[in-house]
């Protein structure tokens, strides 16, 4: 601590936004200080949106480019949609952090540095050929440098914390600065470690420690002039609570449970980015919830096919390479009308591809990756917290219509946390599911295939129940008695039969709504994770002059039934997405829309700006 | 016994046409399961058959009981399911050598290591049926089929050994034609509380007709059908006298006069260690002399399902609250004004 | 034998063409007799082609509807293209072949009955209340009738064939009163039976006997006047073998093998209708191919990946559940571009479905049933023999451009046989692969992943081969290098790159040739086994004044060049598939050509008729 | 010995960085496994590397040979395909204890029974790394990880129990840390010709640190490990006074003065009968108390390589007709003029 430098700060630089990233090594705990930092601004009342960035998923060696791990977080005093596109403040705990993020930082952004890391092995590894905070090349940005190795130690000289684990709460020494510079409270931070370590251990103290010299550090020292506030978030007034979206889906898979009186049943294989719903789930045992970790993707599908056909909400989860393997069970669902839900947290593939980045490109498998004529239901939500209504929604659809519904989510809803507006769970829509108890053809005779009238599905009638005894399998059923059948017009009665129960669904399903002025001569039509982008985009469009209205999807089979008639009033159709163009195919194949596809395949989300950029080459190209 | 059973045969069959070729010995399984389930006070609303694919894999359709035939190899783990799902229920698995060993294969292991609550009865007739006779997972070496035209190059499965080496807690062998030994066979699975796996030796008598005729045939089956006894000597022959020892070497058929009935191993399936199950089971390694048939290994191990059902208690002994609100509230939330 | 009905023979009735169908209980030889009647057919010089069509995959109990096995044959004096669609003549051999059939006979036509076997146990095991040889209800067919039994019993009474097995030879009765009544040639079957039981042996002569029982029973019974004459067909000149499409694939795949200088590696699981390709190439071994019989599809197309990888040309086929499970191992020869076939014989979905039913729907699977962005070529034949073919192209493809490839066959295709003009195989297409020897970077560095200027394709370096070590996987590759990388551009640049190599063999593929005349004002446009009936259907309309043009697509992905062109060119294009409409809508996403889907989905192929009629129905509406 | 070795370990290494946690024991078996291949007058580019998904299984990047890091559970299946493509390959399998066990349990029992030539490294760190810390099959019961926060229901696999059950013709054991005794096991299975499956304890040192601590810590180890070298007496314990006799009821362990060194059981892992090589399997389940390291079984039956080979060799030597005219010709032709 370097007493004789202290001068009082300069007063607050006030934004309505902005947006910081953390990054550095994958030892170097830059998820816990973003996610700190995320609490303690939601705490503080901002309203915010996160976007945590790992590297492969497993450890690479410290220092390399492989290795860095980042967590971005965006927070601002009102309503915000995405992470925020480019950062406005990058923290870099070494050189290969500042390597592979530098291309995001904002022309003129902040770039806090920690200098003790830039040896030249560190730079070497990272493939710097010289020092960029001295060769001139930063020169866009404002760099601010601290020794944060050098100062952390002395920090925590008095915890009793030794060896290498001293530089482990160089972290802390980072979110004390950043802390400092953006005016957070520090409460929620030294309450947090105390209940995490305790403030009588070392590690505790030591964390603790070099939180406040990060924090004074700033407070100090004279360069550190440049802080900013931002004021508390104008979010609607209400209870919140901040979300990712594997917890909300896993909530969401919970409350829907409950609301329809079922046990919830998962059975699952662990698989990034998808494990952590298994995880959430099997810690919710006091729910009576069943939880099954399976010998693969093959048996977490069948475990929890045999749970529906038995009675319960049965769901089961994973990213691309698990729906691949789960088709051919899938499949088996379909054909025995049983309710079930499979999660796809889609990554970016093919094959294995790269397992923590995000991609939207499973659309395509979940519509049509099944042999034979097998439609399901497949939807998507927009956001962290709407996946707890999409999961609810999933579950409706799937106990009502009695068939398999596909729910697609992403790596970025999946690990992306925001602020959730808490609904009023006493109220959350009921869903009544009634097993079948007596039989429901002449003289006391059951019919497994018999179907509503109006929607289709057939009675649910589980084992255990005396007088239903019957049996279902993947052979060709014929219509009410569900016997094996090998007639031909049979199998084409219940081929439509299917398909029109899965069509029939647009009716119980709420019309989408256009966004944006009436004049719009452009119509942008997003799904799933890309909503707060794209949303923020045609924002931005707006603004700029440039009528756009937007349409985000939820349901993507079947579409919402008023969908043709608004594609129709646009004469031109933009649908960006993060694959090569698959939902724009689709709706070319049922419309006959000529669409735009914007399609970005970097696993990463869509910058607002990138929208942007192409609604408004669209408005003025006249062709 | 003179009590009243409350069920026949005929309230366990579906009333579909059954659709084996005459002279399957599916009929024979089907008949002794129906039979069986006939003489237990369970209601028959409580029995689940889960199958795979393959003629065997017909079975549930012809059960009134309730039933999936689902996917190819997949039924352990549907069947893990509906055990799971719910405990009251008797859940059977049927499955053939094919769908239990060659793609089911990991199911089947996983679901007898787990010691999930299931009775798993697997019809080996050394061949695929179903698609018309190609070889199996326990076809001998050199087996000629249509796939095989030149003799079969695969080293076959010994089922029990394969069990065993999976840590199943309840392992026996049994044959089609002889339904009483088929019978208490299925009685002591129904009682093993785990996974209970049966290989039921089945004759496929269009594909692999006679696979079996020395355990089956009348003038061969004395000399080859080695029946365990738990607390008998292990001996066997048209007069006894042959018998199995077990030593440092393994198990191993002697005449009982060469060793003397005393060194003859007594049969006691419930020993916590299985290694004398598992070298009875290497005596044959398919029915090509003498082979044991009986319980190989019966032994008390906590099931899955009734661990998961403890563990589930638990949890709500300890935490009650179990509102959606309670579990944000734990989560942490923030109030705007 | 009746000596005392002898009566000389009217003459015969000439026709051009005639469909008789051969049905009986599964166990009653039906298949046998339609095959030898076929090929005694194909041996007097006419034109066929055939259609068997099984019960379930299980041996239903006999005389049962669910037992009914037929055999369809189509003999005509000229080049025809489908097996028919209604048959002129049936032969039941009992009651339920009679009930499961009758649908599909001309009414006019002529009905041979086995009258032994209209007992009452037979009538009511197929379910009919009274006898309809009796009660009137046949009265607009040409019904005739012949102690097929008791004859043939008495036939074979010398033979030394005993208890059940004397009326196993009751097929040959039947086949050789129709040999008799079609003007066949009897030495074919003579031969075939010497050749097959031997004519000393008990079984070879029972069937001798029963079949020169049947013919002359036909020769000598009053009633059986009614014969045909079919002339021999105008084929154009050449030599001619029968053939079936799973034996043409396996002989395709076999002869590509061989014109690329490649070992021919086949990893297979049974699975009907798709076993006998393994069964044929199983039994040439002495072309130095491999099979291998795996514990399931997985490890079947794992293995061939393998081998694929080790320089082998690799195969794997399969039916829909094996598609579905072979999904994600595509994945992963899609991203280390490893040429690989895989054949799908498809069949009824969805699930197990009607296993031994004809279907085409898994155009989309094929397409579409990989996660992530996942291109792969898709090729269908469109008879048998064009199996053999098409075959050859798969190969040549997947060498050429190192992928994998989608071959779609279908059950109809794949058991049904024509005559195949054969062609000079001594000319046939060369194949030319070289597997890398030497480095292609600079300093003797070997790059797995540069890539063909013209084709896209990677170099193909097996191992064994010094200097060229590397490693390939499911992780996203740095271009070049082959690493791995996590780099966004790459990624994007990457999936591009596959993406474009695919689209590219459009240029290596030949353009789709119109059929019909060029004032026709609607097309059809068709893929895989329809081409005949399509066809036929097609020829139907022009000749009854609706002009009407044909394209038959053979390369489903990417489509001929110059498809969208004609598309463009017709106000309406008419698409039948057996499914709900697959290949028309990747027609109206890809050109945003309005098509019209007919669409069957019975388990067995279209009619010409219903062609017909359908275009008919289009032309005439003016809306 | 002093003959000159061509390569060094630096020839096996790939230029690729490794990627593994500091103090992962995968950095150990890797460079055993590099060092092993350097000993070796085989050609580098005949060694071929296939594995699955985990941490494990990345290993293939590293080693500059051929390679692929396939997908989860499917190296076996792959390898085969390698190993019957082009029988001159020595071809080496890296999986893990979920990869190889957990979804890849399968492709692993079929390869064992088939005896394809392949040499299968398991490690085996009773973890699921890659996905950071769930448990895996070979878990002991209870684990808490986040997917059992109340302990795993899971009864884990023995790895070698399994191998034997599944027809193995060599199956060892050994650990990471002892890299004298993986590079005999290594060396064993390079020279056994068919499957050759190790088991290889890993530690994890991230997840499940110290799990193998019994066999590694300094003041353990002697006490647990029991070596198993053929013709010896198996004996162990830092005074060899620990024995393992093998009865009519299993193997157990002993005080070797409690029965004398003569009824200690002399270890021979050609035993054509895999009785006693499970008997000594069933000594541990898990490193959880003395535990047999070494080779339990190692015979030698025909390779499916080899009998594919003879075949083909066979067919090729009976029928000499290969051009496709000939094909078609036996099949029948007609000719139309
Ligand atoms: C995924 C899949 N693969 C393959 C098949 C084809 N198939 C059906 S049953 C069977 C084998 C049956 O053998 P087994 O289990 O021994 O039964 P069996 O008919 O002998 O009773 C096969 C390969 C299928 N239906 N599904
Ligand atoms: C089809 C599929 N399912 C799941 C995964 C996720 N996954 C990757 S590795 C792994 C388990 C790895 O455990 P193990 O084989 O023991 O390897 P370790 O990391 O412990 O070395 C899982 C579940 C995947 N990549 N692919
Ligand atoms: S094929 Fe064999 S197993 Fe199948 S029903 Fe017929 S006799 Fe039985
Ligand atoms: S997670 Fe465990 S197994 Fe994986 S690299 Fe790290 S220490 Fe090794
Ligand atoms: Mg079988
Ligand atoms: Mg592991």
């Amino acid at each position: 601590m370097q007493e004789e430098t202290l001068s009082p700060p300069k007063p607050p630089e006030k934004k309505d936004r902005v947006v910081i990233r953390f990054a550095g090594d994958s030892g170097d705990g830059m998820q816990l200080a973003g996610s700190r930092f995320t609490e303690s601004s939601a705490a503080f009342g901002n309203d915010l949106a996160t976007f945590p960035d790992y590297p492969a998923e497993i450890r690479a060696p410290q220092g390399t480019l492989a290795g860095v791990s980042s967590f971005q977080v965006h927070i601002a005093d009102w309503d915000i949609l995405t992470h925020g596109d480019e950062a406005d403040v990058l923290v870099a705990m070494n050189p290969a952090a500042l390597k592979a993020n530098l291309r995001d930082v904002v022309a003129g952004g902040l770039i806090l540095v920690n200098e003790d890391s830039f040896d030249s092995r560190n730079l070497e590894k990272a493939g710097y050929d010289g020092n960029p905070l001295t060769d001139g090349s930063l020169a866009s940005y404002h760099v601010m440098t601290a020794p944060m190795e050098k100062l952390t130690k002395i920090a925590v000289a008095e915890t009793g914390v030794k060896g290498r684990s001293v530089l482990r709460s160089k972290n802390f020494f980072a979110l004390g600065l950043i802390s400092w510079m953006f005016n957070r409270p520090t409460d929620p931070i030294y309450e947090w470690i105390d209940k995490k370590f305790g403030t009588d251990t070392p590690v505790g103290q030591a964390n603790l420690e070099a939180f406040r010299a990060g924090f004074n550090f700033g407070n100090t020292t004279e360069e550190f002039h440049h802080t900013y506030e931002i004021l508390p978030a104008k979010l609607p007034s209400g209870t919140y609570t901040n979300i990712t979206g594997n917890q909300a889906l896993a909530w969401g898979l919970v409350a829907a449970a409950k609301s329809a009186g079922l046990t919830l049943f998962l059975g699952s294989y662990p698989i990034t980015p998808a494990t952590s719903i298994l995880e959430e789930i099997a810690r919710l045992k006091h729910f009576g919830v069943k939880t099954f970790q399976a010998e693969d993707e093959i048996a977490g599908v069948g475990v929890s096919l045999g749970a529906a056909f038995t009675g319960h909400l049965a769901v089961t989860t994973t990213s691309g390479p698990g729906v691949a393997l789960k088709s051919e069970t899938m499949s088996l669902a379909l054909m025995t009308e049983l309710p079930l839900i499979l999660v796809d947290v889609q990554r970016a593939g093919p094959s294995t591809g790269l397992p923590t980045k995000v991609e939207q490109s499973d659309l395509m498998i979940a519509l049509y990756g099944r042999h034979g004529e097998a439609p399901v239901p497949v939807l998507a939500p927009s956001s962290p917290s709407d996946a707890f209504a999409i999961a609810m929604e999933a579950a409706r659809i799937a106990l009502k219509y009695m068939t398999p519904v596909i729910l697609l989510s992403d790596g970025y809803l999946a690990n992306g946390a925001e602020p959730w507006r808490l609904p009023d769970f006493d109220d959350l829509p009921a869903i009544s599911v009634s097993h079948a108890t007596e039989p429901n053809g002449p003289e006391g005779v059951f019919y497994p295939y018999a179907r509503d009238e109006v929607t289709g599905a057939r009675p649910w009638a589980i084992p255990g129940t005396p007088g239903l005894e019957h049996r279902v399998g993947g052979l060709e059923k014929e219509a009410l008695t569900g016997n094996v059948s090998y007639d031909p017009d049979n199998h084409e009665m219940m081929t439509a039969a299917r398909a029109a129960k899965i069509a029939g669904i647009a009716n119980d399903i709420p019309e989408v709504e256009v966004y944006g002025p009436d004049d719009a001569k452009l119509l942008v039509v997003s799904w799933g994770s890309t909503f707060g982008s794209v949303r923020a985009g045609v924002n931005n469009a707006n603004r700029d002059g440039y009528p756009t209205a937007h349409v985000h999807i939820r349901y993507l089979n079947p579409f919402p039934r008023n969908l043709e008639e608004i594609l129709a009033r646009y004469s031109k159709v933009l649908v960006p997405e993060m694959n090569r163009g698959q939902l724009s195919a689709v709706l070319r194949a049922q419309y006959l829309t000529p669409t735009v596809s914007l399609s970005k395949v970097q696993g990463a989300p869509f910058m607002a700006t990138e929208i942007t950029k192409k609604i408004v080459e669209l408005l003025e190209d006249q062709s | 016994m003179t009590v009243e059973t409350r069920y026949t045969r005929a309230d366990f069959q579906s009333g579909q046409e059954v659709k084996w070729c005459p002279g399957c010995g599916d009929y024979t399984i089907l008949a002794s399961v129906q039979n069986f389930l006939a003489t237990l006070e369970m209601e028959r609303e409580k029995h689940v058959f889960i199958s795979g694919i393959g003629c065997s894999s017909r079975f549930p359709y012809y059960m009134n009981t309730y039933g999936m035939h689902s996917i190819h190899g997949r039924a352990p783990a549907i069947a893990t399911g509906v055990a799971l799902a719910n405990p009251e229920l008797t859940v059977w698995v049927i499955t053939g050598d094919g769908d239990g060993l060659s793609i089911g294969g990991n199911h089947l292991i996983h679901a007898l290591r787990r010691n999930v609550n299931l009775k798993i009865l697997l019809f080996n007739n050394q061949i695929y049926g179903l698609t018309k006779g190609q070889y199996s997972p326990t076809s001998e070496p050199g087996k000629r089929t249509k796939t095989s035209p030149m003799g079969s190059l695969d080293y076959p499965f010994n089922p029990v050994s394969l069990a065993l080496g999976a840590e199943a807690t309840f392992v026996a062998r049994t044959i089609d034609m002889d339904r009483n030994h088929t019978a208490e066979m299925l009685q002591a699975a129904y009682e093993h509380h785990g996974t209970a796996f049966i290989e039921i030796y089945q004759n496929c008598n269009v594909f692999n007709d006679k696979a079996f005729q020395l355990l089956t045939g009348r003038s061969e089956r004395d000399e080859n059908r080695i029946f365990l006894e738990d607390g008998k000597p292990i001996i066997f022959g048209p007069d006894n006298e042959m018998g199995v020892v077990v030593g440092v070497d393994g198990a191993k058929i002697v005449r009982v006069e060469d060793v003397g009935i005393d060194a003859i191993q007594i049969h006691d399936s419930s020993r916590p260690n299985p290694g004398v199950a598992f070298a009875l089971s290497r005596l044959s390694h398919g029915p090509h002399g003498p082979t044991p048939l009986g319980i190989f290994r019966r032994i008390q191990r906590d099931t899955y399902g009734d661990l998961m059902v403890s563990q589930i208690e638990a949890a709500q002994e300890r935490n009650k609250a179990t509102s959606i609100t309670d579990l944000v509230q734990q989560h942490g939330t923030w109030t705007v004004e």
